[in-house]
């Protein structure tokens, strides 16, 4: 395991407030309500860094713009930013972003992980391991990671 | 053939007992030596490769006399492997590290000995091995 | 001499070491009660404790000592002789030397000098000794803890009670204090210290003045108060006391000024914020105290020093209603607060110190510097914080005084109207809006107005009109008021929440509210505005924000004009503002719709009694004039019209009413009115139905609500004239309607009944009389009345069932007194009841079906008798009537009967005349009957309607009819009347109190289940599963409760996963989740089998159309 | 053949449920399906077990006959028969490799194969079955030769790929291995002369035209002279060597790149196999099955291959297996991230007659 933080102290962002959906008082209740951009954010913007006490949205890791998604085609892109250019978290942030996906999407939903172009080191390498489910999978059956990304998705309730 | 039997199960005691000693032996000169050929080397690379080199030549001098104990302990391919291994300690050029002919011996070495290990079904873990980080994957 | 023996062994006791406390507080008690109760002198005790007093065995001796002063203690009501008490405090001031038996010393020092008057007290020279004595003889800061704080008691006590004695020990006096307070560290002991010195110096001011350096060195040192040891540890002595303490002692003479305003200015650079709020506050405070001459040298320090916090670098935020503020308003800092108080505290003092702040060039700088944004927005948040505390100190400056006032208009008026952009020459009507200058215009407006108000009490001294802001303002009034009226005019106006509408609407508020007196703001002007204001209410209703601050302007220079009544603008504000607001209710033009017509009247008329009257009277009229456009030519619109006022009336002028208490005519006068209206108009056939219905019902609620809030003699009045309005009507008149059952008459009334004729309009009106009706309140004609409720309810209407209910609700249980003739008990009322409805009340069978065949030919007519029974049942139950049990068994055998099989014989019949689709009806009627039973109403039978309400009514109900309807439940063998049971079983349990239901859960649960099972099959009652699912979920979260779900759990499972899936209805799938989260937490080897099968609805969840389900759903993955 | 004059479609015939994790790998049992022996296949799976479904020969319909568990205590990624039947081979996560013995149905674990690093992600029999090759993330490819016994010696550990190597294969008729790798290339390896002395004879990468991201999978047709293969660039390839010039012994017989199928693929391919009838089908990421055959208009320059039909939503997520049975029944299986696997006939789409090859 790497010793030391690898980047010890970030910049830290203010968190967009919660942006409540309007609600109409008496809502069709057969209409269907699309999985969209918002929702998904909610899911992975909270996640902890795995090295800071702050949520990804906190440092700016993934913004609301970084989800693309299109519900019909059950498919969903995250880009991220990692903090620094070298940082060995990569994986480990795409891993807990991929995860957390995996456990708060509908099984249709084809997920892509990916760090935003020109932002990391080893990019295309980082990218490739990310969509590699068969490295996937076998990571999440490694326990040190498995407690590591569960640290990561653990809620916090502030 | 009940004694048969007998006699059959002293020579697998007996080889056991020689194994495990030998291997102890071995494995303690083969770090000794290792150590020694490495402060030769001088380098912290230089010490670690002797260390590893001395391991091998512990394990191989422990394989070559169990063998001795009993042939048909170790297949004839492991055998071959074996003497390959020695032959590739033996030639090792401890003192010209520049040389890369060394990367790739340690290399071969590592593959034959693991082969070995494999085959003789034994734990044999050489513990200098660059460790894989437990959250790679 | 039993006493003396009885008397020493108190004594031993008391100086014996070994007892223990409890034991010698005994003694000390007791010796006090002899002599109390004289039963031992004084002297006595003296002589014989001498030696006890005397030994030089220093511990006795001290215990001795203590013990007598003790004793003294207690004795501080007892008279006592000049001589005694002249021996006694000669004694321990002597004894004061004696350090080993210091504490009794002191001890009985304080007795004695805390003695009073009437009881013989010590002498000043007698004092003087003890003071010399302490003088000469206490190291205090030598002592201990508990010591130090006595001595220092001892001399708080000298200097609060004995000031006259010992003022001439002088330098001597003010030394040994020094040298006895000086590094005292415990903070009971310093609170102490800091009185000590505050009276000190209040006792002189003279021979103070060579120690007041060293003194407040000791003291100084001190500030700012603040525990180093951990908090809490002190509770006794709360920082906030000690450092108040501290400040008073700080502003105890002005000769400490030289020392401790620098100290304190310096602290104002501190880091630790609370150093700085201290800093401020004793600054404040110490100048009051020293006085202007003193502190003038420090004025300039001073203003830094607030400017620095206030203005250079605001630490204020912007409150949450900023923005409908006009973005602001913003909450201080603690530090702004107190510098902001500091300020004012300076300013009030001396004039001159304006000038500093009128001096200050960096102002001047910003104020020019704000005119570069042009639109509120370009504005960063800094700069408006800094406005924001500019705007502060201005006003602050301006307020106190007239010539302050004069000054800072000099200052910055000018300045301002020029980023204004105003001559006083001539008035336009195009404004740039320069928001900054805009905004301090205001609150200068804001402070000369509070500023005159002060001064003003209807009387200004005559050469006010002289003073220089008092022109200026005379100049600028006229422009400033067409500025602001040009802001609101200006199509910034249109956009939302706009600041410049903000502060235009308030600025003329502020020059509408100068008093009458204050001529800069001419009459004229005043009109002016007021027309504008009016304008905007009666125009402009779509520029909501405009529009509503316009009105709250209007309601605040309402309430301001109350206070000088009578005046020039009280008047004009009658005449331009009241007459046209309250106009608007019967005016026709679609300007504005009639919500918020109605709005802006009533709180126009909440700023005085008598224009709120005026509001009724013209609702009134509105009323009925929209009545009678109805009956003359049917229009619908009017209809709705009717609907929002009587809405008005009863939701928002009958409540004011009842606030301001007393007017209960308003209520009682509506009530009739209504009944006039009902008496005059003949036809009230109104189609289509709904928009009637909409009408009956808002005129029945109005009804109810009047009645309701009137006194049991107007109600009285009330139901009489409804009585006889009713009973004129020539169909309730005729005699063939009075009795009941006649089903000749039914089928007539039977047709009437389905438009909405003038017999429903009166028997409705009625029945919210009834509903609404005090216990006490007699009804005329008791009996009738009942019939009039059971007839039009066997024919279908619900209003008469409401008024059944009351009235069995309220009915006296019997007549105490006189005549039984007009009025009738409630066993009376039960027994017509039941008769008619051939229920026989005396056995509990229930309902004597042969009988009831007579009027349950038709099905309808018998949903009606259960609807009838179902409220006549909540109104016993409510009140805790055992009959309430023959209502629910007929209603029970009702839900018992069934299409095919197990029918009881008498009911061959009923279902021979009707399909089996109205039996099927009737017993889902039936079954629903228990949720009116147990549900909270809001037409009849609360408390707003003075129902008689017995408590735990409900648990009551639940715990009798559970049993019965569980083994029903169990006997049924038709699947339908089992639905059928587990609807009312649904209908009670979800209307139980939760903690009645976790008693029971073991047994309910189940049921529960079973019950779900079998609801669910049918659509129509997803609303009855939705709040099943909530019992359980409460049943869940519950300690007692977990423990029966356990015992169920696959079963509680295996419905919840299902109703996961649940499409018809989006909170049950949501419930359903929450609850299998819940369930997450029951014992993991009871669920655990489970597991796969939630995860699995779980994961489908995950798709569901809903969004709100998805997140349930993802949190419950998570659980699982 | 002719695929040309009918349309075709793959019709479900079985849904196979029972493993609780995604299903990763399948393997038809040889030898059955053909003449009265009912058809076995193994699926392996994240559940960290093997399932053995039979058709009953009765109703036609596949049942589960066993499960494998207890001994991998990591995922099975992968799983196959020896030539004989007799031994399963399974390769898990756990870094080993168990030989199962098929004792008239239920099966016993006679060896597990240790020496991975760490996961190990594909096994393979060779025609004889007296070799098993293995690989998996540490880069390395093992070759163990069958003894009696039931006792493995490792015969050589090929070091080579420098990344996680995806999938072993031995060549049809020829004890020549091919391994495919996240590094992009594709290996072939072979013996030099009789004494254990395998090493890499060719490697396939971008520069010989081969895949640009992780090759996941290959597959022979029926000659041996052409291999198929899959890859994360949503291409496959197909490769052709001279076969003759090999048998004559000349393992180094290069192979060469004939052509490539891209444009039909959005989403990683996982699996390819080449069946008997010549055949290519896929399992992508895309949830569908596709069908390739080679095209009349193929020209001298090399074969053409055109898509014979696609299978939209042929699971409910990824497939990451697709296998054809060797005997005659014609089945295609399948396996998928959906937990299932699935039996498919191809048949022509107006339906009626099962399709005549």
């Amino acid at each position: 395991m790497v010793s030391g933080l690898i980047n010890a102290n970030p910049v830290v962002y203010e968190k967009k407030e919660r942006r409540t959906r309007s609600s109409p008082g008496d809502v069709d209740e057969y209409a269907v309500e699309q999985i969209d951009q918002l929702e998904i954010f909610d899911h992975i913007r909270d996640i902890k860094d795995p090295e800071h006490p702050y949520s990804l949205e906190e440092l700016k890791v993934i913004t609301e713009d970084a989800v693309e998604v299109d519900d019909n085609r059950s498919y969903v892109r995250v880009t991220f930013t990692p903090t620094v250019e070298h940082c060995s978290m990569a994986t480990v942030i795409g891993l807990c972003l991929r995860v957390k996906l995996m456990r708060s999407l509908p099984p249709r939903y084809k997920v892509d992980i990916r760090v935003a172009p020109g932002t990391h080191a080893t990019e295309a390498a980082v990218n490739k391991q990310l969509n590699d489910k068969e490295r996937v999978a076998a990571a999440l059956e490694n326990p040190n990671l498995v407690d590591m990304v569960d640290e990561c998705l653990a809620p916090s309730y502030e | 053939m009940d004694c048969i039997e007998d006699i059959f199960e002293s020579s697998l005691k007996l080889e056991e007992t020689h194994f495990k000693d030998g291997y102890d032996e071995g494995h303690a000169d083969g770090l000794i030596s290792g150590k020694e050929e490495g402060r030769q080397v001088g380098l912290k690379t230089g010490f670690e490769i002797g260390e590893e080199l001395g391991f091998y030549r512990g394990c191989v001098d422990v394989w070559n006399s169990a063998a001795r104990v009993d042939p048909n302990f170790i297949s004839v391919r492991i055998q071959k492997t074996i003497k390959q291994m020695d032959e590739l300690l033996h030639s090792y050029p401890i003192l010209e590290p520049e040389k890369e002919s060394g990367s790739d011996m340690i290399d071969a070495l590592r593959l034959k000995f693991r082969a070995i290990c494999a085959s003789l079904n034994m734990k044999l873990e050489y513990n200098g091995y660059p460790k894989t980080s437990d959250v790679e994957f | 001499m039993g006493d003396s023996v009885q008397l020493i062994k108190h004594v031993e006791l008391y100086v014996n070491s070994s007892a223990t406390p409890s034991q010698q507080v005994a003694s000390v008690d007791a010796v006090a009660a002899l002599l109390k109760n004289d039963l031992l002198t004084l002297d006595a005790l003296v002589r014989e404790m001498e030696m006890y007093l005397t030994t030089t065995d220093s511990i006795v001796r001290s215990r001795g000592t203590l013990l007598l002063a003790e004793i003294l203690e207690q004795l501080t009501s007892k008279p006592l002789n000049s001589t005694s008490i002249h021996s006694l405090i000669g004694f321990f001031t002597e004894r004061l030397a004696d350090w080993k038996a210091l504490r009794g010393a002191i001890v009985g020092c304080l007795a004695l000098l805390r003695r009073k008057v009437d009881v013989g007290i010590v002498t000043d020279s007698e004092a003087k000794a003890v003071a010399q004595s302490y003088l000469q003889n206490l190291q205090v800061q030598s002592l201990g803890q508990h010591d130090r704080k006595l001595s220092f008691q001892l001399m708080d006590c000298l200097l609060d009670r004995y000031p006259g004695a010992i003022r001439d020990l002088g330098d001597n006096l003010v030394y040994g204090i020094c040298e006895a307070i000086d590094g005292e560290k415990d903070p009971q002991c310093l609170l102490l210290v800091f009185h000590i010195v505050e009276s000190l110096a209040r006792l002189y001011t003279g021979p103070l003045a060579n120690f007041a350096e060293d003194l407040f060195e000791i003291l100084g040192s001190y500030f700012p108060i603040h525990f180093t040891h951990p908090k809490g540890e002190d509770d006794d002595v709360k920082r906030e006391e000690l450092s108040r303490a501290l400040m008073l002692a700080f502003a105890s003479t002005h000769l400490f000024e030289p020392f401790s305003i620098p100290l304190l200015l310096e602290k104002l650079s501190s880091s630790l914020p609370s150093a700085k709020v201290e800093s401020f506050k004793y600054l404040s405070y110490c100048s009051t105290k020293y006085g202007p001459e003193r502190m003038v040298k420090h004025a300039e320090a001073l203003w830094s020093s607030v400017k620095d916090v206030t203005y250079i670098s605001p630490s204020s935020t912007p409150s949450t209603e900023s923005e409908s503020m006009g973005g602001m308003s913003f909450q201080d800092s603690e530090i702004m607060r107190h510098a902001f108080v500091l300020l004012q505290e300076v300013t009030r003092q001396h004039a001159d110190f304006v000038s500093l702040v009128i001096a200050d060039n960096d102002i001047h700088v910003f104020i020019n510097s704000l005119n570069q944004y042009k639109e509120f927005d370009d504005i960063p948040v800094l700069v408006k914080q800094k406005l924001h505390a500019l705007g502060h100190i201005l006003s602050t400056c301006a307020k106190p005084s007239v010539e302050l006032c004069n000054k800072v208009f000099e200052g910055f008026f000018p300045l301002l109207m020029d980023g204004f952009g105003l001559s006083a020459a001539k008035p336009s009507d195009n404004v740039e809006c320069k928001f900054g200058a805009i905004y301090l215009c205001t609150e200068l407006l804001a402070a000369s107005r509070y500023l005159t108000l002060s001064l003003d009490n209807c009387t200004l001294d005559p050469d006010f009109s002289r003073q220089t802001w008092h022109v200026m303002l005379s100049n600028f009034s006229k422009s400033l008021e067409k500025a602001f009226i040009a802001l609101l005019r200006s199509n910034v106006a249109d956009n939302a929440e706009s600041a410049y509408v903000y502060f235009g609407v308030k600025g003329l508020q502020i020059l509408a509210t100068f008093p009458e007196s204050f001529l800069p703001v001419s009459k004229s002007i005043y009109d002016d505005i007021l027309l504008e204001l009016v304008s905007i209410v009666t125009s402009s209703g779509s520029k909501t924000f405009l529009w509503t601050l316009a009105l709250k302007a209007l309601v605040e220079i309402g309430f301001f004009i109350n206070k000088c009544p009578g005046s020039g603008k009280a008047a004009s504000f009658e005449s331009i503002v009241v007459e046209k607001i309250v106009s608007l209710i019967s005016s026709d033009d679609s300007a504005l719709p009639l919500s918020l017509k109605l709005q802006a009247v009533f709180e126009i008329g909440e700023t005085r009694k008598d224009i709120m009257l005026r509001v009724v009277q013209a609702l009134d009229e509105a009323i009925s004039t929209k009545f009678s456009e109805v009956n003359d030519h049917g229009n619908h619109e009017s209809y709705n019209m009717i609907v929002k006022l009587l809405d008005t009336y009863t939701q928002k002028v009958l409540p004011w009413f009842l606030e301001i208490g007393g007017s209960e005519e308003i209520p009682l006068n509506f009530a009739l009115g209504i009944w006039d209206k009902m008496e005059t108009s003949r036809f009230l056939n109104v189609n289509p139905l709904q928009i009637a219905s909409g009408v009956l019902g808002a005129t029945m609620t109005a009804m109810k609500s009047a009645v309701g809030s009137c006194s049991k003699e107007n109600q009285e009045i009330i139901i009489s004239k409804a009585f006889g309005i009713l009973f004129s009507s020539t169909d309730f008149g005729s005699p063939g309607f009075k009795s009941g059952n006649d089903i000749v008459k039914e089928d007539e009334l039977q047709q009437t009944n389905n438009n909405v004729g003038r017999d429903k309009w009166l028997t409705s009106l009625f029945a919210s009389v009834v509903i609404a009706l005090r216990p006490q309140t007699i009804i005329p004609n008791g009996k009738m009345v009942l019939q009039l409720f059971i007839t039009s309810l066997l024919n279908g209407h619900v209003p008469s069932a409401h008024a059944l209910g009351s009235l069995v609700n309220k009915l006296p249980l019997e007549i105490n007194g006189m005549d039984s003739s007009t009025s009738f008990t409630l066993n009376e009322a039960m027994d017509i009841i039941f008769h008619s409805f051939n229920i026989l009340g005396n056995d509990g069978s229930g309902i004597d079906f042969g009988s009831l065949r007579l009027n349950t030919l038709r099905i309808q007519s018998a949903i009606n008798t259960v609807v009838g029974l179902a409220w006549i049942g909540k109104g016993l139950l409510m009140r805790g009537h055992e009959k309430v049990k023959d209502i629910t068994m007929s209603l029970l055998s009702f839900l018992t009967m069934d299409g095919q099989d197990g029918l009881p014989k008498q009911f061959q019949n009923l279902i021979e005349v009707s399909d089996e689709k109205g039996v099927n009806q009737l017993m889902i009627c039936a079954g629903d009957a228990f949720r009116t039973i147990m549900s909270e109403s809001e037409e009849c039978l609360n408390r707003k309607y003075h129902a008689n309400v017995r408590p735990l009514y409900k648990q009551r109900f639940f715990s009798t009819i559970m049993p019965i309807l569980i083994s029903l439940v169990v006997k049924s063998e038709s699947s339908f009347v089992r639905s059928m049971l587990y609807r009312a079983f649904a209908h009670v349990v979800t209307e139980t109190p939760l903690s009645a239901i976790l008693g029971e859960a073991k047994k309910l649960v189940p049921l529960l289940l079973d019950c779900l099972s079998m609801l669910r099959k049918d659509v129509s009652n997803k609303e009855i599963i939705y709040s099943l699912l909530l019992v359980i979920s409460g049943v869940l979260v519950e300690k007692t409760g977990q423990e029966a779900a356990v015992e169920n759990a696959p079963g509680i499972i295996n419905q919840l996963t299902d109703l996961t899936a649940y499409s018809h209805m989006t909170a049950i799938r949501e419930t359903a989740i929450q609850c299998l989260v819940a369930v997450s937490q029951l014992s993991h080897t009871r669920i655990y089998p489970l597991r796969t099968k939630v995860l699995r609805a779980t994961s489908k969840a995950l798709d569901d159309p809903k969004r709100v389900v998805r997140q349930e759903a993802v949190r419950c993955h998570q659980t699982w | 053949m002719n695929f040309a004059d009918e349309n075709f479609e793959l019709r479900e015939v079985q849904k196979l449920e029972g493993h609780t994790d995604r299903v990763w790998s399948l393997a038809w049992k040889p030898t059955t399906g053909v003449d009265g022996a009912p058809a076995v296949l193994a699926s392996c799976s994240g559940d960290k077990t093997v399932r053995i479904w039979e058709q009953s020969s009765a109703t036609g319909s596949f049942q589960c006959k066993a499960v494998l568990e207890d001994t991998h205590n990591r995922t099975v990624r992968s799983c196959a028969w020896s030539p004989s039947g007799k031994l399963l081979a399974t390769a898990s996560f756990d870094a080993t490799t168990a030989i199962w013995e098929d004792v008239g149905g239920d099966f016993t674990c006679v060896s597990t194969l240790e020496g991975h690093e760490n996961e190990v992600k594909s096994v393979s029999w060779n025609a004889s079955g007296s070799l098993l090759a293995t690989c998996g993330r540490d880069k390395s490819v093992w070759i163990w030769e069958v003894l009696p016994h039931n006792e493995f010696d490792c015969v050589s550990v090929l070091q080579g790929h420098t990344q996680d190597v995806k999938m072993v294969q031995w060549h049809p008729s020829m004890d020549i291995l091919f391994s495919c790798s996240y590094d992009n290339t594709i290996k072939v390896w072979a013996e030099d002369g009789g004494n254990d002395d395998w090493h890499c004879v060719q490697t396939l990468n971008e520069s010989s035209s081969g895949h640009t991201s992780t090759v996941w999978a290959l597959s022979f047709n029926a000659s041996g002279d052409k291999m198929v293969s899959c890859s994360d660039d949503l291409t496959i390839k197909i490769w052709g060597a001279d076969i003759m010039s090999m048998q004559s012994g000349d393992e180094n017989a290069p192979w060469t790149h004939l052509c490539t199928l891209s444009g039909y693929h959005d989403r990683t391919i996982f699996s390819v196999h080449w069946s008997r009838e010549g055949i290519i089908c896929t399992g992508a990421a895309d949830d569908a099955i596709r069908l390739f055959v080679e095209s009349e208009e193929s020209v001298a320059d090399g074969p053409m291959y055109k898509l014979l039909t696609k299978k939209e939503k042929a699971h409910d997520m990824d497939v990451n297996a697709v296998l054809w049975s060797s005997t005659g029944n014609k089945l295609l299986a399948s396996a998928s991230d959906d937990g299932t696997v699935k039996i498919w006939e191809l048949g022509s789409s107006s339906g009626q007659k099962k399709l005549q090859l």
